[in-house]
């Protein structure tokens, strides 16, 4: 009894630690510097349906034992299912991207050496936990260490902010000073962060890596309830920090350096060091999953042996995916592109991806061939069915607001 | 290998990724700096006049934390490093902006010189992060001036702005 | 023959009138046994009438949610209906239709039996 | 309205008799299915279907129409995946067949009763194995043993 409560918590303490990605720190922080809390009901409509996906796909994982995108393939045919894949493959790969720059920049806050010089390092870090490290213990450090990062939310508490200042700031209003279009931009892109395409194939594989059964359900089901929500809160906390402190001072985020300054106002070096540790892990465990998401979703669709729980050798094709895509991320990254510029696409690129791959898990929660008697209830069908609006929604416009505003000039 | 018509719709389809990809590419690559109008470029300058700005905020909240030594000095650097790289930006963004008319072209170099003088005391405040301990009241009051020179700037950017809305 | 030969082909009656596209094939496993299942005898062609596009099986099955693209997709592929593999009179050569205008389509027999098509 | 047809739009429709074995589907529950081999590992994605005549006197190449009765031969991968998506169709000297033989099992995967490491489909895999990821230090490692 002990022990199964003990990997509950673990459970949840991960899930809140890895539901922070660079996509996340970045945004928040852009969106809470330029437009307070006005768009925390953003990060709330994205972390209910996360849970909702997130929940649905580990279902079908662990009663089918079948992934994401062997679901899509299955369910979408070739055709359309190979579009899927090119899109899902672009932007996790653009996400893997924002990771191994956002560890490379994380770092350097530690070290004051050049981020340039330390893509290569993080590249090669990540390689080498994605082909010697246990799955399990690859999740448990990255997520309890990426937990450092509830420095933001103490440091929200040291600030003392003025608390009704606050929370009148979270009702949804388009500041003076931005236009309506730029608002909406932002939104999308926060909800293209919380919701990215890549945790969904993460998470659904990893119930297979896991070897989840049935009996796993209620346990993953905790996890996703409570530690997501509790990872969206420490979202809120890094867009209220930002709205506290760099707001009235006029700062606009646009390196990751300045998420310190909050903190150090609030908590002095210590605090810094903490959520620096937290920065650093937060980025190398989305990394993580990222690479091994692109390895998932073209092994899934292709049809070939994955996974970290087999041997390398034994799903060879798999672990040349994910080394390609490593390389992949360090050409990019060595052009000198801004990591932070690439994270703020991403996420915005993420949100036009997302119907194509929600859709497929929906139609199969609900097939009894797959699903027996754990077909989706009412209330699931109910949530999944208006995420899937918003979701087409958000994709449809995306790509036109960005092109409106210039990427939120 | 024969072709088949009546494999059709997978054709259509290509098309939408050839499009998608491109319009994804395009809107990518879109150049914010180089606007051909005048009140294009001056929105250009206030936009780059408020990274100045927040350039020389972030220096100056980092400054200040790593007096009170709240704040390491491996991260104060990378952080005033950053607003160094933001104010160089800046300036270069306003340099390269093509304006056609004097009233604007005036407008821009008094942008140009403010987003300049910024770059000093931003610099500056990197050297004093890097010499052994000493006050920091003249780092922060050259940071307080260029600040309120960007200010001005910005004023006059606005108005000349607002003179074009309503002639 | 492979399956993507006959799949999203054109079906006609014997008068050449168009009845739709083949969206699946069905099989029995009820031939000789094989090693470990009965050989999968190719037991007739799924039409739809109004689309040839690849679709869930919605109105082959009994399932109704997720609301409202199972209704939707159901009702796309409404007056979908099962032939014999016997009624077939003529299957198209994979070579052909490769100019345009040159219409390969699965014939059916004069008198052929259109079944339900549910599982 | 730009409707090409001619005949009837909803053909009269019996009911189907009770067939004496399993009923599948080839798009609902075959095609694009994982193939498992007989350890569990995936072996590829089930990309085609070769039928034959059930007498087995037929040429892959040639149509076989309902005059004689037709039965899956082999399962099929590899090029015949990029043919369905974008047209065509590869010489079937170019098809890696899994004889139905072989097919153990059809649920949400296929299963094989064959070894993965046997089957001409996954020489791609091999090549990979040897030529790559077998040659850089600790691919035989087990990440579980960890």
């Amino acid at each position: 009894m002990k022990s199964r409560l003990l990997t509950v918590a673990l459970g949840i303490l991960t899930a809140i630690g890895g539901f922070l990605d660079a996509g996340d720190l970045v945004t928040n922080a852009v969106v809470g510097s330029r437009f307070g809390l006005s768009l925390a009901w953003v990060v709330v409509v994205g972390v209910v349906g996360i849970c909702v996906f997130a929940h649905m796909s580990g279902k079908v994982a662990a009663v089918s034992g079948r992934a994401t995108f062997e679901i899509i393939r299955e369910r979408l045919g070739p055709t359309t299912a190979g579009l899927n894949l090119a899109a899902s493959l672009a932007v996790t790969v653009l996400t893997l991207i924002a990771e191994v720059g956002g560890i490379a920049l994380a770092l350097q806050l530690a070290s004051s050496v050049d981020h340039r010089l330390w893509v290569p390092v993080a590249a090669l870090a990540v390689w080498l936990v994605l082909w010697r490290v246990k799955f399990n213990l690859m999740e448990n450090v990255t997520g309890l260490l990426g937990l450092a990062l509830v420095g933001f939310a103490v440091a929200v508490f040291l600030l003392g902010p003025d608390w009704g200042d606050l929370a009148a700031q979270l009702v949804p209003q388009v500041p003076v000073q931005e236009s309506a279009a730029v608002y909406w931009y932002f939104a999308v892109a926060l909800f293209g962060a919380a919701m990215t395409p890549y945790e969904v194939f993460f998470f659904s594989s990893g119930g297979v890596e896991d070897r989840w059964t049935v009996k796993d359900l209620a346990t993953s089901r905790l996890n996703v309830l409570v530690g997501f929500p509790l990872g969206g809160l420490l979202s809120i906390s890094i867009a209220a920090c930002a709205a506290i402190v760099l707001l009235p001072a006029g700062i606009q985020v646009d390196s990751m350096s300045q998420l310190t300054l909050p903190i150090a106002e609030a908590g002095g070096t210590l605090l810094v060091a903490v959520v620096i540790v937290g920065l650093v892990a937060a980025t190398f465990g989305a990394a993580l999953e990222t690479a091994l998401s692109t390895g998932y979703t073209l092994s899934q669709y292709l049809g070939w042996s994955w996974g970290k729980f087999r041997r390398p050798v034994h799903a060879p094709r798999f672990h040349l995916a994910m080394i390609l895509a490593l390389v992949v991320a360090v050409g990019v990254l060595m052009t000198n592109v801004d990591p932070i510029a690439v994270t703020e696409y991403s996420v915005v690129f993420s949100a036009v991806a997302l119907p194509l791959t929600y859709l497929p898990i929906l139609v199969v929660a609900n097939d009894p061939e797959y699903m027996g008697e754990h077909v989706n209830g009412r209330v699931m069908n109910l949530l999944g069915t208006v995420y899937l609006v918003i979701l087409v929604v958000a994709a449809l416009a995306a790509i036109p607001l960005m092109i409106a505003t210039e990427a939120g000039g | 290998m024969t072709s088949r018509p009546n494999r059709q719709p997978s054709r259509p389809a290509v098309v939408l990724t050839v499009v998608v990809a491109l319009t994804c590419g395009l809107a990518a690559c879109a150049p914010a700096a180089t606007r051909a109008d005048d009140a294009g470029a001056l929105d250009s300058v206030s936009d780059h006049l408020d990274d100045s700005s927040s350039a020389v905020a972030s220096a100056e909240l980092a400054v200040r934390a790593r007096a009170a030594g709240r704040l390491p000095a491996v991260t104060a650097d990378v952080a005033v490093g950053d607003a160094v790289e933001t104010a160089t930006g800046a300036v270069h963004g306003i340099g390269t902006l093509v304006v056609a008319t004097g009233d604007a072209d005036r407008v821009r170099d008094d942008a140009l010189d403010a987003a300049s003088a910024a770059v000093g005391p931003v610099a500056a405040a990197r050297t004093w992060l890097g010499r052994p301990p000493s006050p920091a009241d003249d780092v922060l009051r050259a940071l307080d001036d260029a600040s309120s020179t960007l200010d001005d700037a910005s004023g006059t950017v606005d108005e000349a702005l607002a003179r074009r809305v309503t002639p | 023959m492979i399956a993507s030969d006959l799949l999203d082909v054109p079906v006609h009656d014997d008068a050449g009138a168009q009845l739709g596209w083949v969206v699946d094939l069905r099989f029995v496993l009820d031939g000789a046994p094989d090693a470990y299942l009965a050989r999968a005898r190719l037991h007739g062609l799924v039409v739809s009438p109004r689309t040839r596009t690849s679709f869930m099986g919605f109105e082959r099955s009994s399932v109704r949610h997720p609301w409202p693209v199972a209704p939707i997709l159901r009702w796309w592929h409404r007056g979908a209906f099962l032939v014999h593999w016997p009624d077939v009179a003529r299957v198209p050569h994979p070579d052909e239709g490769a100019g345009p205008g040159d219409d390969a389509a699965v014939v059916l027999r004069a008198g052929y039996t259109a079944y339900e098509p549910g599982l | 309205m730009r409707r090409r047809r001619t005949g009837s739009r909803d053909v009269p429709r019996g009911p189907e008799p009770r067939q004496p074995g399993r009923v599948l589907d080839a798009r609902l529950h075959l095609l694009d299915r994982q193939v498992l081999d007989v350890d569990g590992m995936p072996v590829c994605t089930l990309d085609d279907l070769e039928l034959e005549a059930v007498d087995g006197r037929s040429a892959p190449d040639e149509p076989i129409d309902g005059s004689v009765p037709v039965v899956v031969a082999a399962l099929l991968t590899g090029p015949v995946l990029g043919t369905r998506v974008f047209g065509g169709r590869p010489p079937a000297s170019r098809w890696h067949r899994l004889s139905w033989a072989h097919v153990v099992d059809i649920g949400t995967a296929v299963r094989l009763s064959v070894r993965s490491d046997d089957l001409d489909a996954t020489w791609l895999e091999r090549w990979t194995h040897d030529h790559i990821i077998g040659r850089i230090p600790g691919g035989h490692h087990d990440p579980e043993s960890s």
